[in-house]
């Protein structure tokens, strides 16, 4: 039933401008891909393309082993949830879901069954003889994933459909898509612009920008081993803390010497990230600490490669089940993450604790991880 | 019309701002009376007897009410030979400009979704040029039309009037309409393209329902312009099958007898009736259509 | 039997009530009549919709159309001719020879004249003259000027006029006439002579118009003739120039001439010529043909002559038809044109295109209009004119 | 196979209409370009004769007051009927209770054709019957209005019913455009400090220039067009002062039988027509290419 | 320089619907309010009252003591932030900064250096002669920001003004908001959805919903102690878990019962909230446990108020820096907030502890905290 899709040196320009440079993508049947990037990278372009919803300019787009260049979207076997989620206003709900059966001839009974059913199982079965327009966010949502669902194709694309609901019902319409695409098992390829969202649900994440990929993993190793600092600073937040500095050796241990530090702090590589290649003395690099590894000392259970400072806090901002805190070395401004009891006042200089096992290395220049 | 949410601005309280609300209303008083002030003339004069209009000044509001000039006009003023009144002429009317406002909106609807939602090379140019018709003066097409009806064999029948304003019609009803579709979001079509529809099905089933702005702006401007005509309708037309505007003229434009300004003026109300009705009943959809995007802006 | 649709602009008041006379003659042997009224600027809708019908092969079977307008047709080939029945029927014997020619292409008849109109016509009411002291009807310009002038000081209007181009140019031609009598009018109105036109006799003809510009009320623009017959009618206003069918409304009204209204000729000794005529354009189809035979007849038969004529006021088109039934004013034209048409005195109307095309009477009217309009001098007026015509020639 | 045509489909929906365009608007446009370079009188011929018709028709003095009439006419029909729809436009946004009822009063004109406007317009603006003699009846016996008989004045009153005719129409246009502002714009503006006055002139006036240009263009192609309204109110006169290019062609193609000349005056029309709408036409499709 | 706000039983209604409904409110000068709540709770009606963009129905809003329910908006010394930032899109930057300067017909040198100041200040001094359609979200949002401030009225109104902004840039805005906020000094009130932004940002928060203020108090206090069901389950994201259950009292101690739970699981209420008043034995509660307060057992420094318990995960949601864990107790889905490193398997039973001393309590019925 799930189909793979795969792209081949996929290229798309809109006249002069490239959209799309050449994207090399395979997507099993049944995964669940994230595509996130910068806005304006080509994340909807190139879900339209899939879609047969734009011409590809050259390369291939293969569904279920076929190429489809020359598909047009009906035939593709595919459904589209909408960002703005672009149901027909003229039309019930009913309508609405059963529209994309109509037109394929579906039976009036076997219409009927699977409208109930999908109805059912998105609890949209009161609304079904309503107008879009008299429908909440959410309920347009969930009747957009119906329209989707009830045609049961091969493969899903997904457009940012939960970046117009509130916080509460993204949580939970993220959960059904959750249990949705592991109960049916389709492919399921999704844009999305936020990070929880994108972690939470993809079996892979591919990272986007500017007309490329320059990550497709699965979401752990998206975030714990970024290839290059797009990446890295892309996931998370609040992003992850980057200090350029300088390595330097010592005692066969090495570290990295913030840039133009006059706290003359330096921070010794002494987990993973001190195992690369080419470490060699003098070397620009960044070092990447996400927040979350930097917290008040004594604050987590002790444990391998930590590793403590001092700096005087700027900014403590509170957000409830965490605490921010901003400081700065070299001149850059850094967040950790504390816990709320972990109380600090602006301008006092606090103990931080850091966990260099989690540290990144990358190459100042090129920005490839090390 | 939609409510305004800058309605509750709090407005300064006091003299001064009931003097500016006395004016305003004041304002809108004098303007409705410069508009009233000839339908009120119209009015007037043809529920008087000619003596009355004779004698009295046309301001005055008449002293009895008599419709008789309204029955003859209907029924049984002479056009021509023909003593029937406009009657026949308004069925006439009606069996030319309903097909032709249909079919000219409904074909200037197909052409602006088909230039704006299928953007294909040239659209844009295709666009310009057969706008371009909207502003050519229709008497510069006389004669040239007529041969062409001549040769379709259509010269002197309603359905060769129905070309005519179907064919100059759909300038401005393309107009209309793709300036409506470019604000209607592009996601819908791609919706209903991926649902499996084709470029019929999306254009009957999801974008004409959704275009009901469009079409009440583009029926009512339409249908004015089609009921109203005088040119194409005396040129192409013969004698039984005259639109009514053209029998109104010949009620009206007489040069011999004694001049019946009340029939003249209950004969004007009624070949204006379906068009002042259309305005009535529908004049707020027309602002709101307007607003929806049928003009630029 | 037979088919016929007429296009005419004969839509109300008596003129309407004529040609349902004629209908129902026609209907009476049979035929089909479908009736095309386009009323309006003197036939000028009518003529648009003539145009587009025949460029589009449709004509219509008879037109009410007249004057040189029907040789621009016939040289268009667009006209059928009807030489059988006026041949059977003997037109030629009694029609004025200057009308038989207009009537006529290539010597065949192409169109049947309903009537003849005479366009120098002075129409008055006596009470109103009586007042100011004027006993008689003038008969030369001068007379006209100084019962104008006494009018005038009287505080009445002395001329109702509407001001409309065809208006002006029946004052016009007829001045011309009395001016320059009736070989003037022929050499510069009918010939178009450039000396003619471009003469003093020309300027004087000018200058009395111009006088005659002041003897209208100044709220005349626009006016439809027939608003000016009433203000005769009514006392407002002692005389207007217009042709006879004025009469057919003093007579709608109820009055009596000679005693109600006064008619008179305009200053000249001449009569302009005016005539109605139905003209008979090419269509196919027996029906049709036979139709058209069958109104060609009708119209030439003295019985619709006579109930017409009496019904528009003018007097009929063919001579031998006895005037009894007709009142003074009719019998009095009939008279004078049996007379001019012998001292070659009958001229044909420029202002009711009778004499020359319509894109030359044109010009003649945008000219006069003008003239009446503003202050332009009269030798200005002259030779604008004689210019105006040379370019449109 | 279907596919291919179901690709097309678009452009072979929009091609017949295309065609019947391209045939009804430009082979005629064309026709009549060709009869103005023929001695065409009552019926068309198609023999080239030059630019005899185009000298004739520069040698007319009418054709002077024709173009004349239509730049006096037009920059005031247009400036008028803006101004009053703007101006009315605005009175009817200050949240007006009845405001649908007074709107549909100030629209109605619109519905009704020339022969009634004109007939009576005619008839009000007659100094022997309306206004004038209700005035001097009244008692004022020196009120004057005959500006529909005075040639050096007609013309104002082809505006005068011109603009009674499509101000409200106007008006429509801009109230649509000032709804269409955003409320938010609005608001800021009137916490910035700005009364009623200055919020229009300063913010909502500005935003609607597109809604001007569409005026304009309607406009001008009313004044351009404005045939009907001439003939049913003066029928050109007195004289031919207010003759107009459109009546002047339809005089002279249809009442002179000087197809030809007045095929030359359709084309001097046409190029004015070009000149306003090929601008026009220019702007709203940049417009659409944002 | 700043002023106070009074809000005196202020109602609106908008013909039969009634939007506030009696909101008494005291903002002090200088504070900084941001006002939360569900999407039509009245927020934004709310922001308009204050402004003058909507009339008052009945009640008094009072700015620096006077009562201005019949001031104009332009004399009520007030400038607002728009969410769709409302800029006059036909002037330029410059002008559009100026515009409520000209308005008070401000002498030019004075607007010329009060727009200097403010340009440089937010960074917009290049900027200045484009047009609104030409500026990226952020720089018309330093736009908006600018005109507002310009003026230096007593009083700021924000309504959702960064909600159109991307996750990055959002959060570089919010500081400097708070910044200005820390500079002027002038008064607040903010309306946001965001509860980072509200938690970061705010002396005082307003929780509204369906035209009443729940509860306005200082960030830490909602967060920590709010005052009933509603608050506690606004803020915080994932929301506060809440198990129904009953009380009951054994040597000495009182436990929560969690209902229908046959994992016979009692969680014991040793901290704060066992020490309420009328925790009568059989009462019917609801026990909130905050999602950061149940952690993998063992994986925090220990503290007072443990409890263990073990429940089978349901879903494992890594998003980076925490992975979250959903469980059921009692039919009832439950989120715990782990680290990344505590790895879980769905379906296997996982052993939590959870700080009881963060516990809350509130009444079943009522829904307000004991
Ligand atoms: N039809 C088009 N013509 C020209 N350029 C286009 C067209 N569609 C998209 N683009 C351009 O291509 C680029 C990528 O657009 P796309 O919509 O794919 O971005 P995106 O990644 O989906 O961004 P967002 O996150 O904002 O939705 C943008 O710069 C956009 O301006
Ligand atoms: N002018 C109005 N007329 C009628 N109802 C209105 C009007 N303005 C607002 N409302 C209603 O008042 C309620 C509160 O609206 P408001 O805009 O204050 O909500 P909000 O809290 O700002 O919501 P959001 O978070 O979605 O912006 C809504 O139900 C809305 O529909
Ligand atoms: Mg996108
Ligand atoms: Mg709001």
């Amino acid at each position: 039933m799930a189909s793979g899709i795969r792209l081949e040196n996929l290229r798309k320009s809109f006249g002069a401008t490239d959209v799309i440079k050449g994207i090399d993508m395979a997507i099993e049947p049944g995964e669940f891909v994230v595509l996130v990037g910068p806005s304006g990278c080509g994340k909807s372009t190139l879900l339209n393309l899939i879609a047969g919803l734009e011409t590809v300019t050259s390369g291939n787009v293969l569904i279920g082993g076929r190429n489809v260049n020359k598909v047009p979207p009906r035939d593709r076997d595919i459904a589209m949830v909408f960002q703005s989620y672009a149901l027909y206003p003229t039309r019930t709900v009913r309508a609405n879901i059963t529209f994309g059966m109509e037109t394929r001839r579906v039976p009036k009974d076997a219409q009927e069954s699977a409208l109930a059913e999908f109805a059912k199982l998105l609890q949209i079965d009161h609304l079904l003889d309503r107008k879009p327009g008299q429908l909440s966010g959410g309920q347009r949502q969930r009747v957009a994933m119906g329209r989707a669902l009830v045609r049961q194709p091969a493969v899903f694309l997904f457009d940012e459909p939960l970046s117009n609901l509130d916080a509460k019902l993204r949580i939970e319409m993220r959960t059904e898509i959750k249990k949705l695409h592991q109960r049916l098992g389709k492919t399921v390829v999704y844009v999305t612009h936020d990070q929880i969202e994108a972690m939470t649900l993809a079996t892979r994440i591919a990272v986007m920008d500017n007309g490329h990929i320059r990550q497709f993993a699965d979401p752990a190793t998206i975030y714990e081993n970024p290839v290059d600092l797009f990446v890295a600073g892309f996931m998370g937040s609040p992003p992850m803390n980057m200090i350029p500095g300088r390595l330097f050796h010592e005692n066969g241990q090495v570290f990295v010497l913030p840039r133009s530090a006059r706290e003359r702090i330096r921070f010794p590589l002494d987990g993973p990230a001190g195992q690369g290649e080419g470490l060699a003395d003098g070397r620009e690099v960044m070092l990447g600490l996400r927040p979350e590894t930097i917290f008040a000392a004594g604050a987590k259970l002790p444990g391998p490669h930590r590793f403590l400072f001092e700096a005087p806090v700027e900014v403590v901002e509170p957000t409830g089940p965490d605490t921010m805190l901003v400081f700065q070395i070299g001149g850059q401004d850094l967040i950790a993450r504390v816990r709320p009891e972990d109380t600090a006042t602006p301008g006092a200089t606090f103990r931080f604790e850091v966990d260099m096992g989690k540290a990144k290395l990358f190459d100042a220049g090129t920005g490839m991880a090390l | 019309m939609r409510a305004r949410r800058t309605d509750g601005i709090v407005r300064p309280s006091g003299p001064g701002a009931i003097a500016l609300r006395v004016l305003l209303f004041t304002l809108l008083g004098l303007f409705c009376l410069y508009y009233l002030f000839p339908l009120f003339v119209m009015v007037s004069t043809s529920l008087k007897s000619l003596a009355e209009i004779r004698e009295g000044s046309f301001l005055a509001l008449p002293r009895a009410i008599s419709f008789e000039a309204w029955a003859k006009a209907w029924g049984s003023a002479c056009v021509g030979v023909r003593c029937d009144g406009l009657q026949p002429y308004f069925v006439n009317s009606v069996m030319m400009a309903v097909p032709a406002v249909l079919l000219s909106t409904l074909l200037g609807a197909l052409n602006g979704y088909a230039l704006t939602k299928w953007r294909f090379r040239g659209a844009d140019i295709i666009f310009a040029l057969m706008l371009f018709g909207a502003f050519i003066p229709f008497q510069v097409v006389l004669l040239p039309m007529a041969r062409t009806l001549g040769e379709l064999g259509l010269a002197g029948t309603v359905p060769g009037l129905i070309l005519v304003h179907t064919v100059y019609g759909l300038a401005f009803t393309t107009l209309f309409f793709r300036n409506f579709f470019i604000g209607v979001s592009d996601g819908i079509v791609n919706a209903a393209k991926v649902d499996g529809a084709g470029f019929f099905g999306i254009f009957f089933r999801i974008v004409l329902p959704m275009s009901l702005p469009a079409i009440v702006v583009t029926v009512i401007w339409q249908f004015t312009q089609i009921w109203n005509d005088f040119l194409f309708g005396v040129s192409f037309t013969v004698g039984d099958s005259n639109p009514v505007t053209v029998a109104l003229n010949n009620v009206v434009n007489t040069s011999t007898g004694v001049k019946e300004y009340n029939v003249d003026m209950a004969a004007a109300i009624i070949a204006g009736l379906p068009t002042l009705l259309v305005y009535v009943v529908a004049g707020a959809y027309f602002v709101r259509g307007l607003s929806a995007g049928a003009i630029k802006g | 039997g037979g088919t016929v649709e007429v296009l005419h602009w004969w839509t109300s008041g008596g003129e309407a009530r004529a040609v349902g006379e004629l209908k129902n003659s026609f209907e009476a042997e049979g035929g089909t009549w479908i009736d095309s009224p386009i009323a309006g600027g003197g036939g000028d809708a009518a003529m648009t919709a003539l145009r587009a019908r025949v460029v589009a092969g449709n004509p219509p079977a008879a037109v009410q159309l007249k004057g040189p307008g029907i040789q621009e047709w016939a040289e268009q080939g667009a006209l059928a001719d009807v030489e059988d029945v006026a041949a059977a029927e003997g037109w030629d014997a009694v029609l004025p020879p200057v009308l038989a020619g207009i009537m006529k292409y290539q010597g065949e008849y192409v169109a049947a004249p309903v009537n003849i109109h005479r366009v120098d016509w002075m129409w008055a009411n006596p009470e109103v003259l009586a007042k100011a002291g004027i006993g008689t009807m003038p008969t030369t310009w001068e007379e006209f000027n100084a019962a104008a002038d006494a009018l005038l000081a009287a505080g009445i209007t002395p001329l109702a006029h509407g001001g409309q181009p065809w208006q002006d140019a029946t004052i016009f031609e007829n001045v011309v006439l009395g001016v320059g009598g009736a070989d003037f009018f022929r050499a510069a109105l009918v010939d178009l002579d450039q000396d003619a036109l471009n003469s003093p006799t020309m300027v004087a003809a000018f200058d009395q118009l111009r006088r005659m510009r002041g003897y209208v009320d100044p709220n005349f623009s626009g006016r439809d003739w027939n608003l000016a017959t009433a203000m005769v009618m009514n006392g407002e206003a002692a005389f207007q120039i217009m042709g006879d069918w004025a009469k057919g409304e003093f007579l709608a009204a109820g009055k009596v001439p000679g005693q109600d209204f006064l008619c008179a000729p305009t200053p000249g000794n001449g009569f302009v010529l005016n005539s109605d005529s139905f003209t008979f354009f090419k269509v196919s189809g027996e029906d049709n043909i036979a139709g058209q035979k069958l109104l060609a007849s009708l119209i030439m038969s003295p019985g619709f002559q006579e109930t017409f004529n009496l019904a528009k006021g003018s007097i009929p088109a063919r001579t031998d038809v006895a005037l009894d039934a007709f009142d003074a004013c009719a019998q009095r034209s009939h008279e004078d044109l049996l007379k001019a048409t012998e001292a070659n005195a009958l001229v044909p109307s420029m202002a009711h295109e009778m004499a020359i095309s319509r894109s030359v009477r044109g010009e003649f009217l945008d000219l006069v209009t003008e003239f009446f309009n503003s202050d332009m001098s009269s030798e200005t007026a002259a030779e604008r004119l004689a210019a105006a015509v040379k370019r449109a020639m | 196979m279907a596919r291919a045509i179901e690709r097309r489909l678009p452009l072979i929906v929009v091609s017949p209409l295309f065609a019947v365009s391209l045939f009804f608007v430009y082979g005629f446009i064309a026709w009549t370009i060709w009869i103005s370079f023929t001695k065409s009188g009552v019926m068309p011929v198609y023999d080239f004769h030059g630019l005899a018709q185009y000298e004739r028709l520069w040698a007319t003095p009418r054709w002077y007051v024709a173009l004349k009439n239509l730049f006096v006419f037009s920059g005031l029909f247009i400036a008028i009927s803006m101004a009053l729809g703007i101006f009315l436009a605005i009175l009817l946004d200050q949240r007006i209770r009845i405001e649908g009822a007074i709107r549909t009063i100030y629209l109605y004109p619109m519905a009704l054709s020339f022969i009634v406007t004109g007939t009576v317009w005619k008839w009000i603006l007659n100094p022997g019957l309306g206004i004038e003699k209700v005035m001097r009846d009244w008692g004022f016996s020196d009120f004057t209005f005959d500006w529909l008989v005075n040639p050096d004045f007609a013309i104002y009153t082809i505006v005068i019913a011109g603009v009674w005719q499509s101000s409200g129409y106007a008006m429509a246009l801009f109230l649509a455009g000032l709804r269409s502002v955003d409320d938010e714009v609005i608001k800021a503006a009137a916490i910035d400090g700005a009364g009623p006055w200055r919020v229009y002139t300063g913010i909502v006036l500005p935003a609607l220039r597109p809604v001007f240009l569409s005026v304009v263009i309607i406009l001008a192609h009313l004044a351009i067009k404005s045939f009907d309204l001439v003939v049913a109110l003066t029928g050109g006169g007195p004289g031919f002062a207010t003759d107009m290019p459109a009546t002047f062609m339809y005089a002279f193609a249809f009442q002179r039988s000087e197809l030809g000349v007045a095929a030359a005056s359709a084309v001097m029309m046409l190029a004015t027509v070009c000149a306003i709408i090929v601008p026009y036409l220019y702007s709203e499709l940049r417009g659409a290419r944002r």
